[in-house]
């Protein structure tokens, strides 16, 4: 029993946190191998366990990064490679190619009916929160009856793209007669999707880690009434419930990357994501509390933590939809 | 017992529901409902309404121009306008500078400022914090020295709430700097148009200047702008908080929000259903709308106590935290009711450009946004960290 | 609007807390009144409101008093009266005869399906947790086609008693053909019921109460690391927290009380009972936490007040049960 | 990463499993399934079965006639126990004053006490906690007083598990009464059969006596039973604190529970289906499991430190609050499981006679002494107040 990882991984870790420092170009975390890290050798890669696709998003959670290194890489590639599209799997994970991953739809929440079909090689639909979508050289596309891939410019393809929470941005998808080819059935989102599911909570965990760091520090040097507030009993004790709650979501993405490729995978993705989706939650409410008002503003470097955490919560599912399917895979 | 409205009060409820239905323009309930920012003109507009039917001010006497409701047709009106999505009355000017004024105020302050309250005139902002006092309010920095008949103010407050509409801010300011914490605090009332004065926005975490830093650089106050005596500020100070008090447990806003928060889920689709029926969405909107329904309940026999000549204790601490528990959870399951939605976060606030439409049903950017903001909930006007304290301290006398 | 009491309410209250400080002797309870108290002039009574209920079952509560008001006269006479049985509901209130109601079967949890059969005036079947079925002169009993009467020692029919968490006792009762007389549909309960809802609502109240007051005077003079418990900030913000949770209940149980004969009295029986169930368990966990190990033992007064509270949610379906109809009712 | 147990450990495992099916009688399983309580044969009983087979004493090591296990492995024998519904081994001898013993004892000691543990001879209870000392332990007041070769032990103890059943006892006792509280305490061994002891059993609030006082007067205690060094008795003390926190997850414990509560749900009725398929309770029991899983790795994880040499540091008093809380959440999911059969109550302890034969399923009336009792999880042990301020004060250094 081993919990920790390869002297290549912390190497990578290490590297990586080095280059975030000097500000989050996606090029420069292409080239340091970022990339590679998150695709096993099989799929040309370096890495690809549940354990490098934690040390990375774990770094990049902490640094703030945004990058598309989940949708393009770890969902984009990810299905490329489970598809036999090694070519493809390879740019993206190199950073050459961009992939963006439409699934959801509008009027549907979480893992709703899916309505885009396909007919003679071309998708009608619309496509709803697709993240990265407006830089993706290729998008893939849930239609129903599986996998297709879209060149961006396509004909018959056009976006509406907005901010998102999380500081990345995503676009609202319409496809109207777009030529597109079959990658095959929906199944091949099943790994792609856990791994994707596993980098969101790892990011958030770093998240979390650097969230609480920073209100540790803020609770011992802020004064009130004369002392720190960090020696108030009642903070102390909020803050000790919370470091637990965090101690928890760290061991809950420990579980999902060690068992990101075995036979309940299923069960372990409901968890974490539940668990860490619930716990991400609570530590944006209470690190903005034991703040106070300056929490609340956007200059100070907390804001963009809790939104992040948040929007954790709120992609692939939130702690409720997890919860409902940790109870439908613990009856299976 | 005898837990009905009087027939004059729920005569009252259809007043005020006709008035509202006649008079509140959609175009700004629309905004209310959908978590969108009023700007300056519309929120003088709807003051504006209510003070042409004389019930902009609710809490005054009739003397200075209020209606002279009672604490329980109060309670009906603020319900009603939550319900309807009118806006919400600024308090600054109606509920916090006004009954200070009334009570401390010379005759000359009260003709001069009342008027200008409710006409519109004026726009007021508050004074208190500075950076760094936090919830400890007597811990004031600003000072206030006199020189002939004048004070010249330095020093710096924060957190001044829309003051970047405002034209005249209330201020604590430090007239004795050798007294203890609570003594040598003056209130001071301060054109903000004065020189010297410095105006900063604060942008909060949903994208939206809604507060400001207001520095003050030898700012010269006619003394006549004293209010009260010098170096009683703090008496006038505490009055003025507990009035801050009334509807301090939001029943108006958490019923609103309610209602909100179900229309939005039975509008969302979770599993093939509306999210309504969800067994686990329905249990967190139910236990909320249990928790409200008592709440509600104690902020009546708080009002009844209050009407019977009662001076409430504790309790209303009690209505700060749970209130404020109930609008955060509501807020939040509103956030997550519309789910992958609550992710688009429309940035022309944080980026000064506009050109995102948002994805979703029409509540979702707001309802993040609400959520971000309200936060704000448990930290201002004494957090929540206080009101517990304050709890401890008078009922268990520990 | 009033939230108060009558005089003749107040000073019932009050005598009844006096008889109470002298001991819990049934019968001196129902010479003062208390069970005519809680009837209806209509039945007979002088009383029988939401408030006359709440101020009798608070008392109770507050001095630990195990009595047979409950079954034997808001439950009881209550089901009589409603049936037209004056004679005998009179004689239920005034103490003379003892009643207790048969609802619930073995094996069902909450409101569950009823097997027991009526058939040429005869009953059988089996019932579960009758409360005070020992001590009882007569039996209502749920059948599948409505209410019947039964009386004490009937051919047919066998107790097996036992002792409560509450301090009261129970039965599994055991009906073989036992003569009964059929007092009319099970709607006949619907007041009753909520009734006694109602009044096990304010008799938990009046223990929360007494078991605040209990841990604020044991907080302020037990001391621990040279000084009261109660002066540590963490310890003041949880009082904080249970205080105003038992302000809630007590708003809840207003509530019930105010709405005990209105048209929205199911949706004010799920919404009080879950509240109430769920802080009478906050109550007792949380109080028996802050005294620590003495509030863990049977010689200290906490120990009967914390088991009533459990037995409060227990009974008459629990804070989820109720949670669950109150969707049903606003949804209705 | 790898989360697989070893090969190893896998056969460890097996053979534990095996071990259990063989030789646990299942008159003692089922007793523990069912929440009641073993007479004191019947957990001498289970010590002799394992003490045969030389698994009495995992933790110690071979030399001293322990099994020596690797803290790996008495996690498994620990989770595997729980699960087969094994008696708890006795922790006063094996736990506790066992390690004491064998780092601070002399060989005189060791040799006379340590078989004796062993073979059931002794049974041993805890002498520290004192009326009104609560969590501060080092507020010793019961005094022992050297007179030639005896020290005469004079004061009170309290708490003392199963000490009714004890023949010797292990005490804090204060010899230096000037010094500073942590210092001029000893650590002494007191046979519970000399005149002057009076042990006094206390009911707990399930009824069931499983806590005593223990009164001293003039007892005369050799003085070779002085543990160590006079006056160092705290020092020994924390070492015996920090050996009791093995196992301080309960992970076992909380596992077994929740495999009960899981069946007890899926054979109560709900609403005309069983209650494990009912939403809000299904949601809670996945909720409490979620939350295990992710202890039971926490707990693994310092198990794996621990087995490289790095001592846990606040972690484990996160372990202790977080098991405690879930434990305590299965044992009121089970008891509310059970809905109105949790309110049978036997009242044998408490009045002196069984005349009771609870209703509902066999489980009901103990998952309501279990949830009584348990409660005492989260006071005793350090109650999770003083765990809150070591985890805020060793990794906040606030």
């Amino acid at each position: 029993m081993n919990f920790g990882f390869t002297e290549e991984q912390t190497m990578l870790g290490d590297s990586l946190a080095r280059t975030l420092e000097r500000g989050t170009d996606a090029s420069a975390l292409f080239e340091l191998g970022a990339g590679a890290a998150l695709m096993t050798e099989e799929a040309g890669g370096f890495g690809g366990t549940g354990a490098d696709i934690l040390m990375v998003f774990r770094t990049l959670g902490r640094a703030g990064a945004v990058t598309p290194l989940l949708d393009s890489v770890v969902l984009g590639a990810g299905i490329l490679s489970a598809a036999g599209e090694s070519d493809l799997a390879e740019a993206a994970a190199s950073g050459e190619a961009r992939v963006a991953v439409a699934l959801d739809e509008p009027g549907q929440r979480y893992e709703g009916t899916v309505a885009t079909t396909a007919a003679a090689g071309k998708l009608t639909g619309e496509k709803s929160v697709i993240h990265g979508a407006e830089d993706a050289t290729h998008l893939i596309v849930r239609a129903t009856d599986g996998l297709y891939l879209v060149e961006a410019g396509a004909e018959g393809l056009s976006l509406r793209g907005y901010a998102l929470m999380d500081g990345g941005r995503a676009a609202e998808v319409t496809l109207k007669d777009v030529p597109a080819r079959r990658l095959g059935d929906a199944d091949l989102l099943d790994r792609p999707l856990a791994a994707a599911i596993l980098a969101l909570c790892a990011d958030a965990l770093g998240v979390m880690e650097k969230a609480v760091d920073l209100t540790t520090d803020y609770l011992k040097t802020r004064k009130q009434f004369g002392r720190p507030i960090g020696s108030f009993q009642a903070i102390q004790h909020r803050m000790a419930d919370l470091l637990t709650e965090v101690e928890q979501a760290r061991s809950a993405v420990w579980n999902l990357a060690g068992h990101l490729d075995s036979a309940d995978r299923d069960r372990h993705v409901a968890a974490t994501k539940s668990l860490v989706g619930r716990i991400a939650r609570l530590v944006a409410e209470e690190t903005i509390q034991l703040h106070g008002g300056i929490g609340m503003t956007e200059e100070y470097e907390l804001a963009p933590m809790a939104r992040r955490l948040l929007a954790a919560d709120a992609r692939f599912g939130d702690s409720d939809h997890h919860l409902e399917r940790f109870i439908a895979a613990s009856a299976a | 017992m005898d837990m009905s409205f009087s027939p004059e009060d729920q005569a009252f409820r259809a007043e005020v529901r006709q008035f509202l239905k006649d008079r509140l323009p959609q175009r700004l309930s629309e905004k209310v409902r959908l978590f969108q920012e009023l700007t300056k003109a519309e929120i003088e507009e709807w003051h504006a309404v209510l003070n042409e039917k004389g019930w902009l001010a609710g809490n005054w006497p009739r003397d200075f121009g209020g209606a002279g409701w009672t604490a329980i047709q109060r309670h009906i009106f603020e319900e009603e306008s939550a319900l309807a999505h009118a806006p919400r009355i600024l308090p600054f000017g109606i509920a916090m500078l006004g009954p200070v004024l009334q009570k401390f105020g010379s005759k000359e302050q009260q003709d001069r400022f009342l008027p200008r309250i409710l006409d519109g005139q004026d726009w007021w902002c508050q004074g208190y914090s500075e950076p760094g006092s936090g919830s400890d309010l007597a811990s004031v920095k600003t000072t206030a020295v006199r020189d002939g008949d004048h004070y010249v103010v330095n020093g710096q407050k924060t957190w001044t709430t829309l003051g970047q509409h405002a034209n005249w801010i209330f201020c604590l300011v430090r007239t004795d700097p050798t007294a203890k914490a609570q003594e040598g605090i003056s209130f001071l009332l301060v054109d903000l148009t004065a020189p010297g004065i410095t105006v900063r926005p604060i942008v909060l975490l949903d994208g939206n200047p809604e507060v400001n830093e207001v520095f003050f650089d030898d700012v010269r106050v006619p003394a006549e702008n004293l209010v009260g005596e010098e170096n009683k500020g703090w008496t006038y100070a505490k009055y003025l908080l507990t009035h801050e008090r009334t509807n301090i447990a939001g029943v108006g806003f958490a019923t609103a929000g309610l209602a909100a928060l179900k229309r939005i889920a039975r509008g969302q689709m979770s599993g093939g259903k509306p999210l309504s029926q969800n067994p686990l969405f329905a249990a967190q909107v139910a236990r909320v709308e249990i928790d409200l329904m008592a709440m509600a309940t104690t902020n009546l026999r708080l009002l009844a106590q209050a009407a019977a000549g009662q001076a409430p204790g504790a309790e209303s601490s009690m209505l700060k935290l749970k209130g404020t528990q109930i609008r955060q959870a509501i807020n939040d399951l509103t956030r997550r009711a519309v789910g992958p939605w609550a992710l688009a976060f429309p940035s022309e606030a944080l980026e000064g450009a506009n050109d995102d439409l948002p994805p979703g049903p029409p509540e979702a950017a707001g309802a993040t946004r609400a959520y971000l903001n309200n936060r704000k909930l448990s930290i201002y006007g004494g957090s929540n960290e206080i009101q517990r304290g304050i709890i401890a301290k008078s009922l268990l006398g520990l």
